[in-house]
């Protein structure tokens, strides 16, 4: 019977680690939730900039492969300055498995006892138009102009607490909450209370 | 006339020379033989090395291809055909993007007999709209030769860890070029000229050129 | 007096004549033999020195691919100005942790050696050993202008190896 | 009177012994030259297929198309394919080498004693919705003997 048990528990075991493989941060309460929309510009950023440099690689026209070297940079630059944020934040260590809206999910919900609402996108318009403009030959210069130009400026995540407060008046009373000005995250002034 | 006694003793001779003959000859042979054939497998087992990471690095095209055709989620293929090799594919997801991507470990490996070749690397699988293909960035490939099986947790925790003190380094290497600006950048690499051995030192300032035009700015 | 001496139908013993007749026999077969093996011994020599230089391409190759093939980028040699491919007898890139490594070929002694320039503080160090030995050309040629795959052209005694890598990563 | 002496039999099987021993040694060198020559061929031909797979990584996407048989020489290739220009010295186009037998005479003899080319299959593969990728199969051809030889590499080619 023994045997048994251990067999299903090393099979449960087997299954369940196979699919994801997560990992939780060593230590929420360190991660730093900085303003979303910063993340979301410097996410946007890499994405276009990687979208331009592949563009570049796939060109048949010499003009345009020309450049690749740089949009290779600006690529780089992008990601590098993305993954400088999650560093800064404790949002990502190098030998665990990327998951960084997931981290900063568990330290939203910790402080604020929900998650957030990310946007689901993959800029497809934008991209298209980045496209557009490494094919009519534009200067990396010109196209890092057009990305910066084109970033969010207003959080394209939501913040699920605030329609909650406001529309519908729940069983249980949340804390009411202004929407965060821009820049720093407001230290939480009420705790949830318990359910 | 001859007695017995001397036909005998040709007799002995001459069993005594064919076998001494053959026991030299067949060793020898035997030897000379295995010399051509070394080469043969040495050649073989080199190209069975250099097929394994081919094949592997085909495997990991593969693993791009799909994910850029929407297909989502914790994958495990194995004895994918290409040509007349097999590669075994595993795409492992591990968080969200702060745009609802999907975030994978894409392993890929390949195995020729007592040849092993595993790829490592991170893909980012965006969400279509409307349609594929899906925009897929992956980075930071990492190799190795190490027997892992890549859909085993085990072998992907360590291959994990290795790879980590890699990218330790990497976080290192980009800090040093963060901070420093241009021109202190290749200052110091310029003063490293003197430690280097001789046939570096000619084109060391172009390469320091390249390095500084390519340094990391933020 | 002469009693203790046999007829000769009883003596048993070679004659002059005889041993003359086989010296000049086996002298000839001698000479065939050992011309022969002094033939095979010379070509045994050509084959050894081709499958030596084979082993040599083989061993020298694989080490250089398998961290080119995860490099970051090449710094050394990059094709010209007016886009024309370029070769040179070292190779200088930035591998996966970012560091700046460097084969190069030592003429004087027939080698390829391997050097590695912390790319931040640190001293740079050369590998004790040799990547290779008796390699007679080396060259590393850059044709890409995104400065992602290099050409390994080697010769080791008239033996030919020929390998291309291309940088996976960016 | 029995007399001392060989008979014609035994002198036969001394000798047929004799040649079943010497004949493969006297040849056993060649026969190993041949497999060091043969093994030479197969792995040169084995890094051919391998440098034509990198540069195809490399190169953009639509411009990977057929050569069909009998394929391209590896020897005074025409400009712009995988193996021409081959080396350059030089700092600009005009010191660029080819495999030529002004060039490189010796590597050019060796290719051309061998007469190896290139051949590209090309077929689009798609593993799921949207996305296409292009299996190569790079044949190498070259002569041995008077014999055809052939070594065959498969890679998958990204459209990204």
């Amino acid at each position: 019977m023994k045997k048994v048990l251990f067999l299903v528990l090393v099979l449960l075991v087997g299954l369940t680690s196979q699919t994801a493989l997560a990992d939780a941060p060593d230590d929420v309460d360190q991660i730093q939730l900085r303003d979303p929309l910063e993340l979301e510009r410097a996410a946007m950023q890499y994405m276009l900039a990687f979208e331009a440099y592949v563009t570049t690689r796939r060109s048949k026209d010499p003009n345009v492969r020309s450049k690749m070297v740089k949009m290779m940079q600006e690529y780089r630059n992008a990601y590098a300055r993305f993954l400088e944020m999650l560093r800064e934040d404790k949002l990502y260590a190098p030998n665990k498995p990327k998951d960084p809206a997931g981290w900063y999910d568990e330290k939203h919900k910790k402080i604020k006892g929900y998650k957030r609402e990310w946007k689901k996108t993959d800029a497809k318009e934008l991209r298209a138009e980045v496209k557009e403009m490494v094919k009519n030959g534009a200067t990396p210069e010109e196209i890092k102009a057009f990305i910066q130009a084109k970033l969010p400026t207003a959080p394209m995540s939501i913040d699920p607490g605030i329609y909650t407060t406001t529309t519908s008046a729940s069983a249980f009373p949340l804390p009411t909450q202004t929407v965060p000005a821009q820049g720093t995250i407001p230290t939480p002034t009420q705790t949830v209370p318990a359910p | 006339m001859i007695n017995n006694r001397q036909r005998n003793n040709r007799r002995g001779i001459a069993i005594v020379m064919v076998i001494g003959l053959v026991a030299i000859i067949v060793p020898v042979l035997y030897m000379l033989s295995q010399l051509g054939t070394s080469q043969t497998k040495l050649a073989f087992k080199y190209h069975e090395n250099l097929l394994t990471e081919t094949t592997a690095l085909s495997g990991s095209n593969a693993g791009i291809s799909r994910l850029r055709g929407n297909i989502r989620g914790y994958q495990s293929l194995t004895n994918q055909l290409i040509g007349d090799e097999s590669y075994s594919l595993t795409l492992r997801p591990t968080g969200k993007g702060f745009f609802e991507q999907d975030l994978y470990y894409l392993l890929a490996n390949s195995q020729i007999k007592s040849h092993h070749y595993a790829i490592m690397a991170e893909a980012e699988q965006f969400n279509p709209q409307p349609s594929p293909p899906v925009l897929v960035i992956a980075r930071d490939y990492w190799n190795t030769v190490e027997p892992y099986e890549i859909d085993q947790v085990a072998d992907v925790l360590s291959m994990q860890n290795d790879r980590g003190v890699d990218l330790l380094r990497l976080d290192e290497t980009r800090e040093y070029e963060k901070n420093a600006t241009p021109d202190q950048y290749s200052t110091e690499l310029l003063a490293k000229s003197s430690m280097l051995p001789a046939e570096i030192v000619p084109d060391w300032p172009e390469i320091v050129e390249n390095l500084k035009s390519e340094k990391l700015s933020m | 007096m002469y009693r203790h001496y046999k007829r000769k139908s009883d003596r048993f013993g070679v004659t002059l004549v005889e041993i003359i007749v086989a010296s000049a026999i086996l002298a000839f077969i001698g000479g065939i033999v050992g011309h022969w093996f002094f033939l095979q011994r010379e070509y045994q020599g050509r084959i050894f020195a081709i499958s030596d230089a084979q082993q040599t391409i083989r061993q020298a190759s694989w080490r250089m691919m398998q961290e080119l093939r995860t490099a970051r980028s090449v710094l050394f040699p990059r094709i010209n100005a007016d886009k024309s491919i370029r070769s040179d007898s070292k190779v200088v890139f930035k591998s996966f942790a970012g560091d700046v490594i460097c084969y190069y070929y030592l003429a004087s002694e027939k080698e390829i050696r391997r050097c590695k320039i912390p790319n931040g503080p640190g001293v740079p160090t050369a590998d004790s050993e040799p990547v290779a030995r008796n390699v007679d050309q080396l060259a590393f040629t850059a044709s890409d202008e995104g400065n992602r795959i290099i050409d390994i052209f080697m010769e080791v005694k008239g033996t030919f190896g020929l390998e291309s890598v291309y940088l996976i990563n960016e | 009177m029995k007399k001392s002496g060989m008979s014609l039999l035994e002198i036969v099987i001394s000798i047929s012994i004799a040649v079943v021993i010497f004949i493969p040694a006297m040849n056993m060198f060649s026969t190993t030259g041949q497999a060091v020559f043969k093994t030479r061929n197969f792995s040169f031909a084995n890094s051919a297929a391998r440098r034509i797979s990198q540069r195809l990584m490399a190169m953009p996407y639509e411009d990977i198309v057929e050569v069909p048989l009998p394929g391209i020489a590896l020897f005074d290739a025409p400009a712009e394919s995988f193996f021409a220009p081959f080396l350059n010295t030089s700092g600009t186009n005009s010191g660029a080498k080819n495999i030529t037998q002004a060039d490189m005479p010796e590597f050019y003899s060796y290719l051309v004693q061998h007469d190896f080319r290139y051949s590209l299959s090309v077929s689009n593969v798609s593993f799921g919705d949207g996305d296409e990728i292009k299996s190569v199969g790079i044949l190498i051809t070259w002569s041995e003997n008077n014999k055809n030889m052939m070594y065959r590499l498969y890679v998958y080619v990204p459209s990204l």
